[in-house]
């Protein structure tokens, strides 16, 4: 008999979730093309005026990459429901918690970083100025894993329907309002020049805090819904 | 629901494996009377339910129930559909919180047994990962369930039949390989009571011998199992023997 | 009369918000009525249903 | 047991929450709107015009009243939905469930009334007050709980889980409005204040604070119809809904 660890079962997890991101590796670029459609609509939109697109650069990259998270959400237990393996992945005896946290981790890893590596491209499609790059990506990397672990807890809440996708936003849109502020904020503050590190710093205590409590709220929310 | 579930019979059967001289006692009140075979004075059952019982919108589902499970037996579930076995099942496992009464496994109660790898559920859904092949599925399941001891990933697979069939994805596998992989899961992991809902489902003649010889195994072993089945499908082979439970409805 | 109703000009803010404060409680007092009437109609019409029924196969 | 769940269990038992929701709802409307009335001539009639905004700031005497009502009964529904959650409590989440539709057209009123009020005095519809965002928030999560209630067949299941995010709301609630405050004063929107910091005057005070009241007997008035029908719906087996149904039972 072999019990196996909690750690040995998260790595479990997080190798079968890597796995199959491989094997449906053309999927995983969806969000990142999705976030680079939005980008393109705006200048058509607005017109190409220079000036005018870097003064909101920062405000459309996180809305086009909080769209786009927003989009990839719904994969994340779906599959897991249809096919029984959530089922699985409840009963099973390592704490619940850390098994979502994992698959929490692998979900950022395989939406959120390919939204934060295409994040420079769109900056410079929009004209942002080269030295606020480098807070749009310190914003990116604390606001993308809060927006995945906000995500779950409500993705988790409306597992079981079929048609979720506008209650899933309806549900998410006023837990992503203060991560959308801190991180559009930090990057118009580096704009224009102002000191942009205390709406970081506000970021990265939030996220301190998501990474332990929204993973047991997703475990419990999980178990409501598939009651 | 067109139907009233108050109409709906489950009945429950003990099939006794490899342990014929042992006790059984099952005992229903509510929605499905058995007829039982004698009070037992054996000792700690593996599973224990008293009073068990599960409603949904405030409607009945099942129960009350009080049975026993011991080590070595099996028992089979009967009725209906819409009776309420898959929804006896998810609550055995823990996926349902009861309605009323208690589960007692190995007289603890149900959320820590199962923290002790106790159970072992087989559901509806394979849970399998379509793009996996059955060893990355299995690998899986021994990584997040455990491995029992003397069996590895291939060798599971074999007994199921299955043999040459490690490294195929399995959304290239018929419904009954799916369910053989589910089986072959089964035999990996190491809980003492195995929950199957439906197992001879998609089955044919040979998988259903397979699963009797997976719940005798399972049964020699000191293990137990719950199957539901609503009938059309019953023990074949010599072994096992039913208890002539009927269900009155 | 006109006066009050003028409100200093801005007779036509004034009212409207208090209109929309008086219909939105109206609503609201009138929508769990509407939904009571309907939860009693299917529970009559349930409970006629399994009567049916018990006559049928008592 | 302790002695709160013993309680919860006495009032909590279905026909008797009903007899009581209906003996005491008539009267509870009834204390509202005749305090609503009183305060609606207190501010429309009594009470004198401001020296700054005229006439026009009548409308904080049902402006302000559900503003805190829609807060209250945010509160109201995240203790109910905690109570239901732990205890497991039926009439919890009937309360919970019940209080979100009351809140959200509370916040309704707030917002269209709030925005009728920036016209003349701001010369827009909709401005970015920060009290109007984190109202406007406060909306969608609203929307979210009801939303998610009716999306869930199983009516108990469907209670749990959109007491569960009523309860991530209320964590929430306090975070939206510190940053929304925050991204106000880095974008230097409008201060001005609907209601004034500390001058009021008492013939001002007494119309707002009794209105204050009639919403939040009304709130109660509602919350408890509502429940009402709910309980009925959901106990539709049992044998005293069905008396009641039969109108057998308490007048409806």
């Amino acid at each position: 008999m072999r019990y196996g660890t909690n750690a040995s079962a998260c790595a479990a997890v997080v190798r079968r979730d890597l796995l199959l991101t491989w094997r449906r590796r053309g999927d995983a670029l969806n969000p990142a093309l999705f976030a680079i459609i939005v980008v393109v609509l705006f200048p058509l939109a607005l017109g190409p005026e220079p000036n005018q697109l870097a003064r909101i650069s920062a405000g459309i990259v996180f809305v086009a990459i909080l769209l786009a998270g927003l989009l990839a959400l719904d994969t994340l237990f779906r599959g897991d429901h249809e096919d029984g393996s959530l089922e699985q992945l409840v009963l099973s005896p390592h704490p619940l918690p850390l098994l979502l946290g994992s698959k929490i981790a692998v979900h950022w890893l395989t939406t959120g970083l390919p939204l934060i590596l295409v994040a420079p491209i769109l900056a410079e499609m929009l004209h942002l100025p080269r030295s606020t790059l480098p807070a749009l990506l310190a914003a990116l990397a604390l606001a993308t894993p809060l927006l995945s672990l906000f995500g779950a807890v409500c993705v988790a809440l409306t597992v079981g329907m079929r048609r979720s996708g506008m209650l899933l936003a309806l549900l998410v849109l006023p837990l992503y309002v203060p991560v959308l502020i801190f991180a559009a904020g930090a990057c118009n503050a580096a704009q224009s020049g102002l000191p942009f590190l205390a709406p970081l710093l506000w970021l990265g205590a939030a996220l301190a805090l998501a990474l332990v409590l929204a993973p047991m709220a997703c475990a419990a929310a999980l178990r409501i819904s598939i009651s | 629901m067109s139907h009233d579930p108050q109409r709906l019979p489950m009945s429950i059967t003990l099939a006794r494996l490899s342990r014929p001289d042992w006790g059984v006692s099952a005992r229903a009140g509510g929605f499905c009377k058995l007829m039982t075979g004698g009070e037992s004075n054996d000792p700690m059952p593996l599973l224990e339910a008293s009073g068990l019982s599960y409603s949904r919108n405030d409607e009945p589902v099942f129960g009350p129930l009080d049975f026993r499970l011991h080590a070595g037996e099996v028992l089979l579930i009967e009725g209906d559909n819409g009776s309420g076995k898959t929804t006896l099942l998810r609550v055995l496992s823990g996926l349902l919180a009861p309605g009323g009464g208690s589960i007692r496994l190995n007289g603890e109660d149900l959320t820590m047994a199962r923290l002790s790898h106790q159970v072992a559920l087989l559901g509806h859904q394979p849970g399998l990962k379509a793009d996996l092949t059955p060893l990355e599925n299995l690998d899986f399941a021994i990584g997040v369930f455990g491995l029992r001891g003397g069996i590895t990933p291939h060798l599971a697979l074999a007994s199921v039949g299955l043999e040459g069939y490690e490294e195929v994805p399995v959304r290239q596998l018929s419904a009954g390989q799916k369910k053989r992989v589910s089986l072959a899961r089964l035999l990996l992991v190491p809980a003492a009571l195995w929950l199957l809902d439906e197992p001879y489902a998609n089955l044919d003649r040979e998988g259903i011998d397979l699963v009797n010889r997976l719940l005798d195994a399972q049964a020699r072993r000191g293990g137990a199992a719950l199957v539901t089945s609503h009938g059309a499908y019953v023990f074949t082979t010599g072994s096992p023997r039913r208890l002539p439970l009927r269900a009155t409805a | 009369m006109n006066e009050f109703l003028a409100m200093g000009g801005y007779g036509g803010y004034v009212w409207s918000s208090y209109a929309i404060f008086m219909l939105f409680l109206l609503f609201d007092f009138i929508a769990p009525r509407l939904r009571n009437r309907r939860v009693i109609a299917e529970l009559r019409g349930r409970l006629k249903r399994e009567r049916k029924r018990q006559e049928k196969n008592p | 047991m302790n002695t709160l769940t013993l309680w919860f269990h006495k009032f909590g038992s279905p026909p008797v929450f009903h007899r009581i929701a209906v003996r005491l709802a008539p009267w509870l409307f009834g204390i509202a709107v005749v305090s609503g009335l009183a305060a609606l001539y207190g501010g429309l009639v009594a009470a004198p015009a401001d020296y700054q905004q005229s006439d026009a700031y009548r409308i904080i005497f049902i402006h302000v009243p559900c503003a805190w009502m829609s807060l209250f009964a945010y509160f109201f529904m995240a203790a109910n939905a905690f109570i239901a959650l732990v205890w497991r409590i039926k009439i919890s989440e009937i309360l919970a469930m019940a209080s979100a539709p009351v809140g959200a057209i509370f916040t309704a009123i707030t917002l269209a009334t709030g925005s009728i009020w920036g016209k003349p005095m701001w010369g827009t519809w909709w401005t970015w007050d920060a009290r109007l965002t984190s109202e406007l928030v406060l909306l969608f999560l609203y929307l979210g709980v009801i939303g998610l209630y009716n999306a869930i067949e199983d009516r108990r299941q469907a209670a749990r889980a959109a007491a569960f995010l009523a309860l991530v709301g209320i964590v929430n609630v306090p975070i939206v409005h510190f940053s929304v405050n925050w991204w106000n004063t880095l974008h230097q929107g409008s201060t001005v204040r609907l209601l004034g910091p500390s001058r009021i005057d008492e013939s001002m005070l007494w119309p707002l604070l009794l209105m204050a009241l009639a919403t939040h007997v009304w709130f109660f008035a509602s919350v408890l119809v509502r429940a009402r029908v709910s309980l009925v719906e959901l106990e539709g087996g049992k044998e005293w809904a069905r008396q009641i149904a039969l109108g057998k039972g308490e007048p409806a």
